[in-house]
């Protein structure tokens, strides 16, 4: 279409918007983001920082699974920096557990997860702190990340590419143009209260949990709702690898290494509203239950901290855990017959570059700008360079 | 615009608020040595007196013999064994050693200057 | 929770960039168990939209919500209210000291993180070398299975730098975290160059052994005794220079 | 790049270890001057004869003048250090440096002549 630079404003700076504007940026887009707080402060921040090898998912979402061992791979060669890639074991607890591990292992297989049983003692040779009455231990390809640091890399990769980060902007509202499509956001400097104006000839809400609320300013509906989960954190950092229960996906079933620390979830409810959700002691407990199960010295270990994410499942009929986990682009051309804004959200955290890398084909595809994707070629910037790039704007 | 702090702030050195123990090791060093210094100053400028020969000088102990003078003479003394007793500890930290004990180490070697500061006031005060 | 609700006043530094600081009140019914900044955005969500602040993890792993808590460093998601005052009693939120204010308690930790980038800043190490060298962990299993990777421990928070008192003055004082790094990459991989960082006078000469930053650090990584360690192995390196020949002094550098 | 991040050499391990061992030389000769004056002067130096007579001992006025000199090092590196701690201008620095050097030199002379002049007098 145009010859000269097309430009995009990317709503939110999670995950997905920070690697969005990354590959949109490294497109040749003169990339703008606002986010209302700060990098990754919505979801994307408190995530449990698991990079999925997706043997979560084989059994009941193999689509998601896929998804996951493609992106893992790929992102523990670009961003190596802020992860530990240790592994994770999935381990039987009981004899339904044991009856589920041929399932969980053909299903792992067929999604393409490099799947290993391992013996008991071998698990625990490794694992010391672990259940000691576990039945059966599979090894797969799991690993930690730092998520702020995740987010900051993807941010200073786009920087590098000239794209520019407006953190503190609070959107309130969309600028239309003759033909009542979307060219661009009003929105207010929350450092100084001053009101701004953003104009691209896209903008694409990459809201996640949030989305549906963003749309909402456009009048524009999307069925996006706020799903969160609590996470505990422990004083002790119990275990090396990531330690999963062996059982389709369930409350508390995965207790994750981070730093000193060690970090259960989680749970799956629904809310309305995402700014703040308070943390429920009850579930607090609960996980407290379940991590005990896992490894029994947690029992006795200080907790750290608890706290809240919201997912941003895609809606529906069906509620909770059973939704497909993978996300959605919408483009509110075709649905809704605005021109000029897409939306992005649902997914993962391990999947973000790969959603990114479908947001960006469908706007490049929108304006007719062709260039491909590269983000799953080259390393990240250092995460540091996020904010050096602030003075080089300023 | 790498730290930033406020201009002039060089007062809250010496503000322990909500500060730990390592603070009070700070401000007492600082404070000593700056006292100290002026100290030396003073002491090198008094002794010009044994140059002008006996009476300048012994009309000069005359005058440091009363009470006032003894304080500040005490004063001096407790700086010279706070900050040479806090010196040692702050320097065998920096060869790294017992540097996980410093806090202990603090308190006791504070808990000698105390002690030895007594002595010292028992013995000034108590001659006359 | 069988405990009622404390009663809380809240007192916030408030900052629009370019404008005079002031203090807001409010008080709050929280539960004592609360994290401050879970507080913090309870108020932003239902009390006051314009609050600004930084988070991401809420559990002490990304170092964002550093602030002063009753004028102590503190990260603000693992401090619950009950450890800083009492039913009735006021909590004191300003933003960190000495590193620019953006607004409210945003503050600019640009600087600091383009030191730690410069240090060569690791955040993931072999789990053997991003624990303290005095608390090694047990071997537990043979070595040859044992070789982990570990998120390490820095944070890069913030909080060291703003408790420390050299820094309170010396602006170029490049800080205690980024000491402690140039220790901990040192320590690795020991180099001249990662020694001509340390050893200037924004560099190790600056630490007046206050502690402070040792007192204050949330993840335990002990910036003083890796400030003194460091000051330890460039003292050892430029003695043992003396004695060096010129020849192998070359083959060093 | 800002000048800030190249590190400047204004205070480095030489000078900080020369603070540091002056330093502990001052408790060695403040230890050795206890010793000294309560072996020699038992009753203290509180007349001006008292002193004359205590420098005549050749070992108290090398002792006395070397105290001197790790002294004026040890305070003089430690106020340009204080000074440091403020971030002072180059400007600002480089005249402390001169003034620091040209007081502890006098001082140290100044020192020197006295105790040598006490020292004549016996």
């Amino acid at each position: 279409m145009s010859v000269t630079q097309p430009s995009a404003i990317i709503i939110g700076a999670g995950f997905t918007g920070c690697a969005l504007a990354y590959d949109l940026a490294q497109r040749g887009f003169a990339v703008t983001v606002v986010e209302r707080g700060e990098l990754a402060s919505g979801t994307s921040g408190r995530t449990h920082g698991l990079l999925h090898s997706g043997a979560r998912y084989c059994v009941t979402d193999a689509e998601a699974a896929v998804e996951c061992i493609q992106e893992n791979i790929i992102l523990r060669r670009i961003a190596k920096q802020c992860i530990e890639y240790n592994g994770g074991y999935f381990v039987a607890l009981d004899d339904a557990d044991l009856a589920y591990a041929p399932v969980f292992s053909q299903g792992a297989q067929a999604c393409g997860i490099p799947v290993e049983e391992i013996g008991v003692k071998r698990a625990l040779g490794t694992e010391p702190a672990l259940n000691p009455n576990i039945l059966a231990a599979y090894q797969v390809p799991d690993a930690a990340f730092d998520p702020l640091r995740l987010a900051m890399a993807f941010a200073a990769s786009a920087r590098r590419y000239g794209a520019k980060f407006n953190t503190y902007h609070d959107v309130v509202g969309f600028l239309r143009d003759g033909n009542g499509n979307i060219c661009g956001i009003s929105a207010v400097n929350r450092h100084s209260a001053q009101p701004v104006e953003f104009q691209a000839d896209i903008t694409v809400n990459a809201t996640g949990a949030w989305a549906g609320k963003v749309a909402e300013i456009a009048g524009i509906p999307v069925p996006v709702r706020p799903t969160p989960g609590v996470m505990v954190a422990y004083e002790k950092r119990v275990t090396e690898r990531v330690i999963n229960r062996l059982c389709e996906p369930d409350d508390g079933d995965i207790l994750l290494p981070q730093r000193r620390m060690a970090v259960i979830g989680t749970t799956s409810f629904e809310v309305e509203d995402a700014d703040y959700i308070p943390v429920h002691p009850d579930q607090v407990k609960e996980m407290h239950k379940r991590a005990a199960l896992l490894v029994p010295a947690l029992v006795n270990i200080k907790m750290r901290g608890a706290y809240m994410s919201a997912r941003p499942l895609i809606g529906g009929m069906m509620s909770g855990r059973s939704l497909s986990r993978t996300f959605k682009c919408y483009d509110h051309r075709t649905i809704d017959g605005v021109d000029g804004l897409v939306t992005v959200t649902g997914g993962k955290a391990t999947t973000c570059r790969v959603m990114a890398e479908k947001t960006a084909d469908l706007v490049c595809q929108k304006l007719g700008w062709q260039r491909v994707c590269e983000t799953a070629q080259h390393p990240l910037a250092d995460y540091h360079l996020y904010y050096q790039s602030t003075e080089v704007a300023a | 615009m790498p730290n930033q702090p406020e201009a002039n702030n060089w007062p809250r050195w010496f503000d322990p608020r909500s500060r730990s123990l390592g603070t009070f090791g700070f401000i007492l060093n600082r404070v000593t040595a700056l006292g100290l210094t002026l100290y030396l100053l003073m002491h090198l400028v008094a002794l010009g007196q044994l140059a002008k020969g006996a009476d300048a000088y012994d009309g000069f102990i005359a005058l440091v013999k009363n009470p006032l003078f003894k304080l500040g003479e005490l004063l001096v003394i407790a700086a010279g064994v706070i900050h040479g007793l806090n010196g040692i500890r702050i320097a065998l930290n920096s060869f790294g050693i017992g540097v996980r004990r410093q806090r202990s180490t603090f308190i006791a070697l504070m808990a000698v200057s105390v002690l030895v500061i007594a002595f010292f006031a028992y013995k000034m005060f108590s001659e006359g | 929770m069988t405990e009622q609700p404390w009663q809380v006043h809240f007192k916030i530094y408030r900052q629009r960039s370019g404008q005079k600081p002031y203090i807001q009140t409010l008080t709050l019914a929280v539960d004592p168990d609360e994290y401050i900044l879970d507080a913090i955005e309870r108020i932003w969500a239902n009390h006051d939209r314009t609050l600004t602040y930084r988070h991401a993890c809420h559990h002490s792993t990304c170092g964002a919500c550093g602030m002063r808590v009753n004028g102590c460093e503190k990260l603000a998601c693992i401090t619950t209210i009950r450890s800083v005052t009492q039913n009735g009693g006021n909590l004191r939120i300003d933003p960190l000291r000495n590193f620019p204010v953006v607004s409210d308690l945003v503050v600019d930790m640009g600087d600091f993180f383009l030191r730690m980038n410069k240090s060569g800043f690791d955040s993931v190490a072999l789990s053997e070398a991003a624990c303290l060298p005095y608390e090694k962990p047990k071997i537990l299993m043979d070595q040859a299975e044992q070789v982990t990777e570990r998120l390490v421990d820095c944070i890069e928070c913030g909080l060291c730098i703003s408790a420390c008192p050299a820094a309170n003055t010396d602006k170029e004082y490049v800080g205690p975290a980024v000491l402690a790094s140039i220790q901990f990459m040192y320590a690795q991989n020991p180099s001249q160059e990662l020694i001509d960082q340390a050893d200037h006078h924004s560099g190790l000469w600056r630490c007046h052994s206050a502690y402070e930053c040792t007192q204050v650090c949330p993840s335990g990584v002990d910036p003083a005794w890796r400030i003194m360690d460091m000051r330890k192995k460039v003292l050892t390196d430029r003695i043992k220079s003396i004695f060096r020949p010129r020849s192998q002094e070359k083959k060093n550098a | 790049m800002r000048e800030s991040l190249s590190p400047k050499r204004l205070e480095g391990s030489g000078r900080w270890l020369l603070k540091i061992v002056a330093g502990l030389l001052i408790v060695f000769f403040l230890g050795l001057h206890f010793v000294v004056n309560h072996l020699v002067a038992p009753g203290g130096l509180l007349t001006y004869a008292d002193v004359v007579a205590y420098y005549q001992n050749p070992v108290v006025v090398v002792m006395e003048i070397a105290f001197l000199i790790v002294v004026i090092s040890h305070s003089f590196l430690g106020l340009r250090s204080i000074l440091l701690d403020l971030n002072p201008s180059p400007a600002v620095l480089r005249f402390a440096n001169i003034a620091l050097v040209v007081i502890g030199t006098a001082a140290v002379i100044y020192g020197t002549w006295l105790a040598l002049t006490i020292a004549s007098r016996g």
